[in-house]
This record gives structure tokens, C-alpha cells and sequence, in this order.
């Protein structure tokens, strides 16, 4: 059975196969390799919540981890952005090893990541949320800003433009002196990830990109996802099988903290073991969209 | 000061049409925005001054070293979210600062004074922010109540030095010979005052302002959101407490060349607490509402103290009165104004020009400033 | 030794103290997220009515009686009136709203009481390096600490006043009544509050007399973590002891300072008090 | 990352500080010598104004609040005879709940705003030492200044400022002496506010008292409890314990003393030795202290020195005039040593008033400060001269009974600040019949 073969490569033993996608190209981890997990194992007290996962992420794809809830998704997304260390394993970033890094260091590495629960920030408006997110792009410090100097003004300037575009580009430009507490749950999804998109970022994480959104909206989503690929990465952890397979280059799924499958979305679809993951989920009832 | 009400939508921002089509013009430093502000600003309490009586003269100087106290906690609490019951703490410092310099060191300008005692103000702040950055909420309203209740004395413990509960008295002196005689010495120390004051607020508004304001508000909305925007938050909240702690240390250095004294009575957690008080009347989020809070501290208890006066009650009751109308104000305004009086104005603006222009759909953004914010974490 | 044993003793009482103003702020701060800046006021003015029952009538008792259930129905009616229309709104607007209350109330014992002091009975013989009167401070607290942890473990109106405190939304789904198990948790605050205020106020009373005790308290219950009512009643005793002693050996003129150090010692290692919970971060 | 522009911009900042500067040093002092005195502000035909700042709230109003209730008294009495040369006094009083920050606002209210003719009565150390260089730099009478502080007396630095109380360091000599010629060989301890009325009593006991004390501790206002001292006091077998406290201070001693059982001889100053005041906080316990301890017993015995014809001093006319005062012009008040101080004060200043006559200035009133003869209301006589602002120069000592009267157990003494001997006082008092104030 090719899936039990490919889940022992996985396994500590064979750790020197590490070339853990299939599909992928045979070549170094370096220059090709956007983000690399390597061996990655989480615990929480006496739960497992990782287990010697790896993944490999490569430029300018779409990359849908998928499973059913519990299955160590978000916990997957924290250990990259280092809200949690992983007790064992590592993670490469353009072939350097990530060292205890903190989340505010991301932008600047080049990677965004939206919420699950969004956290807007409640208290400033919608063009002010997304130049948050732009502060990668501010050149002068903290004592021209104090200051007020020309220089500040001029990034301020530009923030904000860069700002405004992205929000056009999302169709929410028109809502931008809104606070975010008044918008509809779609157009504050939109915020959020304008937020950040606007740093520019070469690898974007999108925690449940689809959860609560209308199927226009989703088909909306589909399309965006698809144009992010021409210029950037993007990692999504969902639980819509069928936007998943729609946009998804690559798939890895979870169960219990373990890869169990990973592939093209037609070899995913396929594998018993994935079928097996989900069926035993039976009470998952997000899998509706009948993938 | 300038129009620093960010948070609120719309309205408040200059250009707010134009967007991306806008040509690339020069852009206008906010500095010089802030510092054409302030020069107007300075004129009118320059004419307020001779236009009024020497006493009052000294109420516009005390608006003044409240004003930046308050405000420094408006950049602490209402920006960041930090709540601080021990904001006198810094007043202390920077008192006491101008103090022994201008008793040890006599040759010091006093220009030079004010900048040390927000120095060593700021070297405190630094270092109880340092201490508050992981402190949440009710933790770290504790913690500054103990600091107001415990710096304080440290004069006990260096009576030397310090002078134990007497405090230290001196007198300042600033007028140039030139305008002794001239210029009456209440006038002349509420302008000194309001230049420090100004110049202080010029920064504060640029940081209010601009991205770092942003960047503080992103952290009292949401600490996770914004690391993972590529904030600092421990940096950021820090920084918070710094500029606050610059702006309580030259409050404190402004009042002790004011009136002479410092003493440990004057900083009392009551102080701290009343500083709290009048930033929460005037109005969080915004360096006007630190205005209203000031203005509210000084006349507030002039007023009550008058009109307990007018009645002729007896002792106890006349004695007791300020305090209690203090207190309803505060209660009732937050149960019925609670963004305070800068909120209570900035409604009223924009149901006038709701009424204006009905098409604008203006009052939407009416509910929108309603709203409850969220100070500190959810 | 023999000193420090003294001031040990010494300390035990006042931290009884320490811990029942502060295991009160403790009920409330878990019931509505509010550190309630009136506990002292609510107490001052319990006792004072205690004060105004025990001269008329000559009986301690009988004002104590009414101090426990003036107590209970302030906290009662300052939940009903005032801390419901805020404790949904910012954590400030609480802090900002029980501090005005707090205003007002000690202005209003000034106005009935005057300024000046007054004689405030203790509840036995005051006499003894651990006094009949010591022993029923220390007792009194521990048995009410005690009785709040039962009732909250194993009695149905605790489960629902936990309940109404921490899911209020599922709590109103199985039928509790939400808003009136956040009044009782006030009154019961208060009550306690009410106690700590008879224990702590004598020899005299005056309208500040509890703002000290009030400060060293809410330092209690932040070392112990704000929402652990035992960890603030060990709070209260260790640092009435520690405080006794630092009065005692270094200098009376420390004891702010030292309670500040404690403080921020022990909040750098544990930045939720001693046994508080951290707060799961939220991602 | 720093810009050009900011460095620029840091520069011009910079600079224009460094312009700013030829204001020269904050901390020397400036020219201009003292106003003209010679003028009378706050003075109309029928009016002065007069004011004062007073703890009216706060943690120190307990125990001060009702000096300026007794000074209002004896002004309204005063008022109603017809004014001090046919002026009624305007008395106007300021609470700064004892906030030094808080008494320069309000003393600089009263002058600029209130116009004040003169400062009566000021209370506080820390908060009155603040604006005496500010009263007499414009000229403001400052008198009777209501703490036993040494500074008051600096004729030639402040000469408009005039102590009233016996200072703390005289009557320290007093209390000293007497201690050492009634308890010899005991072992004594001093309990100290640990602030100048601390320092400079102890300055004055240690002249007499030197070996026999065994133990010195000092007490903060703010932390109320005493136990640690007196236990300390007990363990080093110290027989008289001489309490330099307030009144709320020496109420708690004598209870931790109860409480511990310890009972040396109480010697305290005349700022904590009122005993309608300590009676009133202490009998309560002396009842609940049980059969041992016979009722009252906490006070009785006490040794206080005084300097005033308080509520006490039954057969002295000044006592009886004063009580008469009070049933008229404040009977809601209680009558206590508080109440005679401000009363006391205020019938001083009225004195001086009269003395300074219908021609009325400021400098004439601070001539009238150090000419006039003040026989009476006082025991002793005030140590005002051409170089001398010192208040009272001495006290009596009086030991209170157990129905908190008190018995005069040494006369009236005075003595100086420095190395002079403490003598007995024995000039005759007038009374108060042949002191007339008001009418023509």
C-alpha cells in the first residue's frame, strides 16, 4: 500500500528521506523550499497535539492543510508563526533555520497570517487596520515619527496608499473610515485579509478563509485565492473540503497530530486513509460541502 | 493643539477624499502642522493671560501641567489600553527632580531642569514598564496603585536628602531681569509652562497621530493581531509607558517650579487616581479630551468649593460637598456620557453635520462612535 | 526571636484583615470582572451604621448584626444601580465608576459623621500579645473564607453563581437567572467586605480609616491572583505578617515601599499572582 | 535609519534650547527685594479680610478640622460686639486636606484672588513651609502659624511670618526637665513622629535626658500600627515613655501599651495631650479593658504639658470665657483643647488687630506683632521681639484624671530654644474682663 509506505517515510526512523511531498521535485531544500517543517512534535501537558509533522511549502503555490477538528491545524499555524515551540524539529525559512523567532518578526521575514477570529482591531477604522499591517513598509523610526518629520509623513503617505489599494483590490475600499464592529462578518473577512496582504508577504497563512462566508462569497474567495498565486504562497487551513480541492495545488491532511496524506487534491480524495479520517469524524458537520 | 481624534471615523481625517488618484505632492511635515497649532494655541493663552488677573493667571499655568500629565496618561490608557492608577508616581519624580536641582545645582537654566526631570521620569517609566509590559488589566491597575502608594516614601527613607514628609521648598526663578517689574511673575511662569506644555503636545500629536499612535492602538485592540502584524507589543507597550512617564515627570517638574514645593503629600494616590478621573471626564482616545479632563480638575473643585460656600452649611456637610459632587460627576458621566466630554462633543459635531447634509449617511458613523471599544484585552 | 515572634502575631491580624477585604474583591472580580474600588466605602459606612446602632443601644453585637446586613444590601443595590450599566462597558469605566461611588461615600460619612474620629469598639478583650479579639478576627475570616469556598464547591446556588460568572450566556440556557446570581455575588462580596471593615476599623473611625488597609489588600489579591480566593486569603496572611515585620525590624516608613517590592517581585516570575490562572492565549 | 531631515530638525531643536538659556540659573536667586508692607489690601471702613488654609478633608483632617470652627467662633462673637476698631473680621478658610501642592494654590487664591489683608493660623509644617517664602515676598502678615516648627522664627528671613505654638523643641527642654527631676534613675523611651516635630523635640529632651534613655523609635502617620514600637519599648524595660504623637497617635499607644500589657508613665506633648479628645477615643476601651484595669484607667495618670486654658482648666476665666464662646457661636462643636487652640489664635490676631489700630497697614499690624503685650489668653508669654517670631515660650504640665479632668502638677515654665535654663513663669495673667477688644 503506497499510503502506509509514504506515512513510514515520515517516521523518525526514516528521517533522512525527508523528502516528505511526493510530488515534489527532487531537488535541495534550499532553493526551491519557501518553508520547511522538519520533524515538527507539539505536546500540550499529555496531549499530542503535533507529531512528527512535515511539510514543505514551495513558491508561488496553493497549499490546503485539511482534517477534521482537533486534528493539530491551528497548532501547526502557531508553531510557524512561534506563538508555540515545538518541542521537537525545526523550521527552515528560504533555507534558514528559524531559531525561537517571535510573531513580530514574520512580517518582516515575509510572512502574513490571518485569524480564525480575525482580530480586527475593534478601535481603529477599516484604512487604519490595514495600514497596521503595512508597517513593514515604513522606512523612518521612531524618533522621526515622534518627530513628525517629512519623512514620516511621506511613509504615513504611503502606507496609506498602499493601503487604499489593497483595499480596492478586495472591493472594501468604500467602507474604509468604517470601524470594523459595524461591518457585515464577510466584509470584515476581507479586512482582515487586506491587512495581510498589504505587507506584501511571499508566504500568506490563512487560518478557515472560507468559515462563515455565503457560497458567493466563497466563489468570490476562489477566484482571489487563485490570483494570489501569481504573485505569492499561500497556506490555508479549512475545513471546506470543496473550496479546498477547488484551489489547492497541494494537500496535506491531518489526523491526530500526524500526517496521514498528502498529494495532489486527486490523490487526497483517494486515499482511504483520508476517507477513513473523515468518516470516523462523522460528527464534523462543516464537511457538507460534499466534496 | 491640533485635531488628534484618529480613532474616530471619517471625519476626522484631513484627506479623506482623493485616494489613490491623488498626484504626489510634497508632503507637509506633521511637525510643522502641529508646531503652527501650537504657536496659535500659545497666542491665545498668551492673550488669555493678559486678559485675566494674576490668580487666574496661575489656574492657566495649573491647566497646563495637568494637560500634559493627563495627556501622557491619555497616550498610556486610552491609546494602549494600560490602565495606570499610579501616574502621580512620575509627577513625583519629576518634582522632586527640580527640586534638588534647582536647590544643588543652582546654576542649571530651568530649561535644563524640566528636560532632566522628564529624563529621570522617563528612565522610570522605562523601567516600570519594563515590569508592566506582562502585567494585564486588574494586575497591573494593582501594581501602579502600590507604586503611587510606595514611591512616595522614599523621602522617609533619605530624610537628608529629601526631607522627609516636609518636602522640599525652594524658589524657581525664571523671569529674565529684563521683565522683572514688567511682566507679573504668575504671567510670566503661565507662559514658561504653556511653551513646555505646547512643545510637549506638539510631540504627542505627531505620535498620535501617526503610525505609532496607530501601532499602540492595534495593541490595546488585539496583542496577538498586531505582533502578527509585525508589531512589538512589549516594545510598543513600553514605549507607551516611557512617553507617559516623559509627560508625568515634566507635569511633576512644571508644578514644582510653579509653586515651589515637593512634597510627598502633594502625590498621593489620590492624585494618580484624579489624573484617571479627569482623562475618563475629558475623554480617552483623544488628546482633546485630556484638555477637558484638565480644565475639569481645576475648576471643577474651584466651582463646588464656591457653591458649598454660597450655602452656608454646616461645617461637616459644606467640608464634605466638593468631594461628593466630584463623585456623582464622575459616576453619572459614565453611566450617561461614557466617551466623555470629547465624545459628548464629537457626537454633537456629527449630528450637525448630519442634519447638514442628511445624504452623507453620517449617522451611521454616529452608532459607530457609540460603540463600546474595548480597552485592554477582550 | 522573641520579637520576631511578636510581630508575627502581630501580623496575623492585620492579614486577616489584608485577606477579607481582599477575598471580598476577589468574589466580585470573579463574578463581574470588576475590581471594586467602593469595597472600602461599602464597609466604612456598614461600620459606621454599626457605630450609630452601638451607641444608641449600647450593644456591639447588635451593631455588628446591622453592619453584615447594611453590607449586603449595599452591595445589593450598588450592583442593581450602578455596576450593571457599566461592567459590560471597558474595564476602566467600572474602575472610574467605584472609585466616584467610593467619593461619594466617604463624603457622605463626613457629612453625617463629621471628619473628626471616633471611638470603634473592638469585639472582645483587645488585651494580650494574641487577643480574644485577634482570635476572633483570624477565626472569623477563616471560618467565612471557608463558608464562600463551600458555598461555591457544593452548595447549587454557588454552581450557579460560578456559572452566571464565567458562561453567563450558557448559564441562561439552562435557566439561571444571571443577573440576579451577579447581585448575590455582590452582596455576598459585600458582606465579607462588611466583616473585614468591622475587624480592620478599630480603635477609630474616621472616613479614610480604611484606605491604607484597602491598598494593602488589593496588593493581597493581586500576589494571590485575582481570581482564586485562596490564593488571596494566603496572600493577605503572608503579606500581614511580612509587612508586621518589616514595621517592626527595618522601619515603619518601608512598609509602602516593601509592599510595592513584593509586588512587582512576585508579579515579574508570575505576572497573575501567585496562584492566578494565566489567561490562554487567545490566537 | 535616521533621516537627514531628522538630524536637522534635532539640531534646530537643540538649538533654540541652548537660546533659551540665557535666562540663566533656575535655582539663583533673583533681584527685587520684599514688597512695600506699608499698604493694606482686604482692608475697607467696616472690613478686613482674613483667611487661612486648613485640612478640612483628607487623612489629616481628623483631629485639625475643627481649629478654624473655634477661630470662626471667637471672630463671630467678635463681629457681633462691633469689629476690632470698627472693622467686622472676614474669615475666610481654605481646606488643602494637608497637600503642600494643594496649600500653595489656595494661600495664592486667598492673596491674589481673596485679597487677603493677612494669613491667620496657617496649619502644617510641610504644608505652611511652602508659602512662607511667597507670603513674605509679597508683603502678606503671617501669623501665628499653627505648628511648633523652629522655622517660623527667622525674623530676618521672613519677617512677616510669627510662630504661635511653643516650639517643639522648647517644650522638649520642659517636658525633659521635668522627667529628669520626677522620674529619676528611670529607664525612659522617646515614641517619635518621624518628622521635624520627631527631630526637634528630641533635640529638646536630650538636653536633660541622656542615659536613661533606652529606646528611641519613630512612628509614620500613615501606618497605624503602633505595636511593634511599644513592644520594642516594653522589651528594654523602659518606665517612662515620652510620646512626641498627634492625638490619634497617642490614643493608639496608650491602647498597644494596654494591649500588651505595658504600663510605663505617658509623658506627651501639648499637640497629643488633649483629653477631651483622647477621651472621647479611648474610654471605650478602658470599659471594654475588663475588671483589672479600672474604668478610665487607659488615661489616668497621664502626663501632658500645655500651654493654652483648655476645656479643662476649670478655674481659669479664660477657660470659662472661651466655653461661653462656644455654647453661643458653636455649641454643635464639641469643646475641646482644638477648639480653644483656634480660639486662642484667633483672639490673639484680634489683639494684635486692635493694637495696630484704625489706621490700619500691613506693616503697622507686623509692628503691632512685636510690640504688643499678649497677656493672655496663653499661660506663657510669647517670645515676639524686634528678633524673635517665636511663639510661646513655655508650658505647664498637668497630669489628666481618671474623669479626664486635669490637675496642674507644675506651674507654667518657659525657656529658649538653645542652652538657657527652664524657669518658673509667674507673671499674673489678666483676665479676660480687663483685655477689651471691641467697642470704643
Amino acid at each position: 500500500m503506497p499510503l502506509r509506505d509514504r506515512h513510514a517515510e515520515t517516521s523518525p526512523t526514516n528521517a533522512h528521506f525527508s523528502s516528505a511531498v511526493e510530488m515534489r521535485p527532487m531537488t535541495s531544500d534550499s532553493s526551491d523550499t519557501l518553508l520547511a517543517v522538519r520533524g515538527v512534535t507539539v505536546r500540550f501537558g499529555g496531549l499530542v497535539a503535533l507529531h512528527d509533522v512535515e511539510l514543505t511549502i514551495r513558491p508561488r503555490t496553493v497549499v490546503g492543510v485539511i482534517g477534521p477538528n482537533g486534528a493539530g491545524k491551528t497548532t501547526l499555524f502557531n508553531v510557524v508563526c512561534g506563538f508555540v515551540r515545538p518541542d521537537s524539529g525545526t523550521l527552515h525559512w528560504r533555507g534558514q533555520r528559524l531559531r525561537r523567532h517571535r510573531p513580530h518578526q514574520l512580517a518582516k521575514l515575509g510572512i502574513s497570517r490571518t485569524m480564525q477570529a480575525l482580530g480586527l482591531f475593534a478601535g481603529l477604522t477599516v484604512l487604519e487596520n490595514v495600514m497596521t499591517g503595512a508597517n513593514r513598509h515604513a522606512g523612518s523610526g521612531t524618533v522621526a515619527a515622534l518627530l513628525g518629520t517629512a519623512g514620516s509623513a511621506r511613509d504615513e503617505r504611503d502606507l496609506r496608499e498602499r493601503a487604499l489599494a489593497v483595499l480596492e483590490e478586495l472591493d472594501v475600499a468604500d467602507v474604509r473610515d468604517a470601524l470594523p464592529g459595524s461591518l457585515p462578518y464577510g466584509v470584515q473577512k476581507r479586512v482582515a485579509l487586506a491587512r495581510a496582504l498589504v505587507a506584501e508577504p511571499d508566504l500568506l497563512l490563512l487560518d478557515e478563509p472560507a468559515s462563515g462566508l455565503s457560497s458567493a462569497e466563497m466563489d468570490e474567495l476562489v477566484g482571489r485565492l487563485r490570483w494570489l498565486r501569481e504573485s505569492t504562497t499561500v497556506v490555508l487551513v479549512e475545513h471546506h473540503m470543496d473550496l479546498v480541492m477547488r484551489v489547492c495545488d497541494e494537500i496535506v491532511v491531518l489526523n491526530f497530530g500526524e500526517v496521514i496524506a498528502t498529494g495532489t487534491p486527486e490523490r487526497v480524495r483517494a486515499d482511504p486513509l483520508v476517507l477513513d479520517a473523515y468518516l470516523g469524524n462523522a460528527a464534523d458537520g462543516e464537511e457538507r460541502a460534499g466534496a | 493643539m491640533t485635531s488628534t481624534n484618529t480613532s474616530r471615523p471619517g471625519v476626522a481625517e484631513a484627506p479623506a477624499s482623493g485616494g489613490l488618484d491623488r498626484p504626489r505632492t510634497r508632503v507637509v511635515p506633521p511637525l510643522l502642522v502641529h508646531l503652527l497649532a501650537a504657536l496659535v494655541a500659545l497666542a491665545a493663552v498668551v492673550a488669555l493671560t493678559l486678559l485675566t488677573d494674576p490668580f487666574t493667571n496661575l489656574r492657566i499655568a495649573t491647566v497646563g501641567y495637568y494637560l500634559v500629565a493627563v495627556a501622557g496618561l491619555a497616550l498610556l490608557t486610552g491609546f494602549n489600553g494600560q490602565v495606570s492608577l499610579g501616574h502621580g508616581a512620575f509627577m513625583f519624580i519629576g518634582a522632586y527632580t527640580v527640586a534638588l536641582l534647582v536647590l544643588h545645582v543652582p546654576a542649571f537654566p530651568l530649561w535644563a531642569d524640566l528636560l532632566l526631570a522628564a529624563v529621570t521620569s522617563g528612565v522610570a517609566g522605562l523601567l516600570a514598564g519594563a515590569a508592566a509590559a506582562r502585567l494585564h488589566g486588574p494586575y497591573l491597575a494593582g501594581a501602579t496603585l502600590a507604586l503611587a502608594v510606595g514611591l512616595p516614601a522614599v523621602t522617609q527613607r533619605f530624610p537628608e536628602l529629601l526631607e522627609g514628609s516636609n518636602g522640599l521648598s525652594f524658589t524657581v526663578n525664571s523671569t529674565p531681569d529684563a521683565l522683572v517689574g514688567v511682566v507679573p511673575p504668575t504671567r510670566w511662569q503661565a507662559w514658561v509652562v504653556w511653551v513646555a506644555v505646547l512643545l510637549a503636545l506638539v510631540v504627542l500629536a505627531n505620535l498620535a497621530r501617526g503610525r505609532l499612535g496607530r501601532t499602540l492602538r492595534a495593541v490595546r485592540d488585539d496583542e496577538v493581531a498586531a505582533s502578527l502584524a509585525g508589531v512589538h507589543v512589549g516594545r510598543t507597550k513600553v514605549l507607551a509607558f516611557l512617553v507617559s512617564a516623559v509627560c508625568g515627570g515634566l507635569a511633576g517638574g512644571l508644578q514644582a517650579f510653579l509653586l515651589g514645593t515637593a512634597a510627598p503629600g502633594s502625590f498621593t494616590p489620590a492624585l494618580s487616581l484624579s489624573l484617571l478621573a479627569a482623562l475618563v471626564l475629558g475623554g480617552l482616545g483623544s488628546l482633546w479630551g485630556a484638555l477637558w479632563g484638565a480644565l475639569a480638575l481645576v475648576y471643577f473643585q474651584v466651582w463646588t468649593e464656591d457653591f458649598s460656600d454660597l450655602l452656608h452649611l454646616p461645617t461637616n456637610v459644606a467640608d464634605n460637598l466638593p468631594l461628593a459632587l466630584y463623585g456623582v460627576v464622575l459616576v453619572v458621566v459614565i453611566l450617561l456620557f461614557p466617551h466623555g466630554v470629547q465624545g459628548g462633543l464629537h457626537h454633537l459635531r456629527l449630528r450637525l453635520l448630519a442634519s447638514r447634509s442628511p445624504r452623507r449617511g453620517v449617522t451611521d458613523r454616529v452608532t459607530d462612535a457609540d460603540d463600546p471599544r474595548s480597552e485592554g484585552e477582550a | 526571636m522573641n520579637t520576631i515572634w511578636h510581630l508575627v502575631l502581630n501580623g496575623i491580624s492585620s492579614g486577616a484583615v489584608y485577606a477579607a477585604l481582599g477575598l471580598s474583591l476577589v468574589i466580585i472580580y470573579r463574578a463581574t470582572r470588576v475590581v471594586n474600588f467602593a469595597q472600602p466605602a461599602l464597609a466604612l459606612i456598614s461600620a459606621y451604621l454599626a457605630y450609630a446602632t452601638t451607641k444608641a443601644t449600647g450593644s456591639y453585637w447588635l451593631g455588628f448584626a446591622v453592619a453584615l446586613l447594611a453590607g449586603t444590601l449595599l452591595g445589593v443595590l450598588v450592583e442593581r444601580l450602578l455596576i450593571r450599566r457599566v461592567s459590560r462597558r471597558s474595564e476602566l469605566s467600572s474602575i472610574i465608576v467605584t472609585l466616584g461611588l467610593l467619593l461619594v461615600l466617604q463624603a457622605v460619612a463626613g457629612m453625617i459623621w463629621s471628619n473628626e474620629p471616633h471611638a470603634f469598639g473592638y469585639a472582645f478583650d483587645f488585651r494580650g500579645r494574641f487577643s480574644a479579639t485577634d482570635l476572633f478576627a483570624v477565626s472569623a475570616v477563616l471560618v467565612t473564607a471557608a463558608g464562600v469556598l463551600l458555598l461555591f464547591k457544593f452548595t447549587p446556588l454557588g454552581l450557579r453563581m460560578r456559572a452566571a460568572a464565567f458562561r453567563p450566556e450558557v448559564a441562561k440556557m439552562l435557566g439561571v437567572r444571571v443577573g440576579l446570581m451577579l447581585t448575590a455575588g455582590w452582596g455576598l462580596a459585600a458582606l465579607v467586605g462588611s466583616l473585614a471593615g468591622m475587624l480592620a476599623i478599630p480603635p477609630f473611625i474616621s472616613p479614610n480609616v480604611l484606605d491604607k488597609v484597602f491598598v494593602f489588600a488589593l496588593t493581597a489579591a493581586v500576589l494571590g491572583g485575582l481570581d482564586n480566593p485562596v490564593g488571596t486569603i494566603v496572600g493577605g496572611f503572608a503579606l500581614g505578617i511580612g509587612l508586621s515585620c518589616i514595621s517592626g525590624l527595618v522601619g515603619p516608613e518601608l512598609v509602602p515601599l516593601a509592599a510595592l517590592a513584593v509586588l512587582v517581585l512576585v508579579l515579574a516570575v508570575r505576572p497573575s499572582g501567585l496562584f492566578g490562572r494565566t489567561i490562554a492565549r487567545r490566537v | 535609519m535616521r533621516s537627514p531631515r531628522t538630524t536637522r530638525v534635532l539640531a534646530g531643536v537643540l538649538a533654540s534650547a541652548l537660546a533659551l538659556s540665557a535666562c540663566g540659573g533656575a535655582g539663583e536667586t533673583g533681584g527685587g527685594g520684599n514688597r512695600s508692607a506699608d499698604s493694606a489690601p482686604g482692608v475697607t471702613d467696616d472690613t478686613v479680610v482674613i483667611g487661612t488654609h486648613q485640612p478640612l478633608t483628607g487623612p489629616a483632617a481628623p483631629g485639625y478640622s475643627k481649629i478654624s470652627a473655634g477661630a470662626r467662633a471667637v471672630y463671630s462673637y467678635l463681629n457681633d460686639a462691633g469689629g476690632i476698631n470698627g472693622r467686622r473680621i472676614e474669615y475666610k478658610v481654605e481646606d488643602d486636606a494637608y497637600n503642600p501642592t494643594k496649600t500653595v494654590e489656595v494661600v495664592k487664591k486667598l492673596v491674589l484672588e481673596e485679597q487677603v489683608f493677612a494669613i491667620v493660623g496657617g496649619l502644617g509644617t510641610p504644608t505652611h513651609s511652602k508659602v512662607v517664602e511667597y507670603l513674605n515676598g509679597e508683603g502678606v502678615p503671617d501669623l501665628l502659624v499653627s505648628s511648633g516648627a523652629l522655622m517660623w522664627d527667622d525674623p530676618r528671613k521672613s519677617p512677616t511670618t510669627f510662630g504661635y505654638q511653643v516650639d517643639y523643641t522648647r517644650e522638649g527642654k520642659i517636658q525633659g526637665k521635668f522627667v529628669k527631676d520626677n522620674f529619676a534613675g528611670k529607664k525612659v523611651a522617646y515614641l517619635y513622629q518621624n518628622d521635624d516635630v520627631g527631630r526637634d523635640t528630641q533635640a529638646g529632651l536630650d538636653r536633660f535626658l541622656t542615659d536613661e534613655v533606652v529606646a528611641r523609635e519613630g512612628y509614620d502617620p500613615a501606618n497605624t500600627d503602633v505595636n511593634p514600637q511599644l513592644s520594642k519599648f516594653q522589651q528594654a524595660g523602659a518606665e517612662v515613655v515620652v510620646c512626641e504623637c498627634i492625638p490619634a497617635f497617642t490614643a493608639l499607644s496608650l491602647l498597644a501599651a494596654a494591649k500588651i500589657g505595658y504600663k510605663p508613665q505617658f509623658v506627651l506633648s501639648s499637640i497629643g495631650a488633649d483629653p477631651a479628645t483622647l477621651k472621647g477615643l479611648v474610654e471605650q476601651f478602658a470599659k471594654q479593658a475588663g475588671a483589672d484595669v479600672p474604668g478610665e484607667a487607659l488615661l489616668a495618670g497621664v502626663i501632658g504639658t500645655s500651654y493654652l486654658p483648655g476645656p479643662n482648666l476649670t478655674d481659669d476665666p479664660w477657660s470659662t470665657f472661651f466655653r461661653e464662646i462656644h455654647d453661643r457661636y458653636a455649641p454643635s462643636e464639641p469643646f475641646t483643647d482644638t477648639m480653644v487652640y483656634g480660639m486662642v489664635q484667633a483672639f490673639t490676631f484680634a489683639q494684635a488687630l486692635k493694637a495696630a489700630g484704625r489706621d490700619l497697614t500691613r506693616q503697622k499690624l507686623l509692628d503691632a506683632m512685636t510690640t504688643t503685650s499678649f497677656d493672655g489668653p496663653g499661660l506663657t508669654p510669647f517670645g515676639f521681639s524686634a528678633d524673635s517670631h517665636s511663639g510661646y515660650t513655655g508650658a505647664q504640665v498637668i497630669r489628666i484624671n481618671a474623669d479626664a479632668t486635669v490637675t496642674v502638677i507644675q506651674p507654667p515654665h518657659v525657656t529658649d530654644r538653645g542652652d538657657g535654663p527652664v524657669e518658673p513663669h509667674t507673671e499674673e495673667r489678666p483676665s479676660p474682663d480687663e483685655v477689651v477688644l471691641t467697642g470704643s
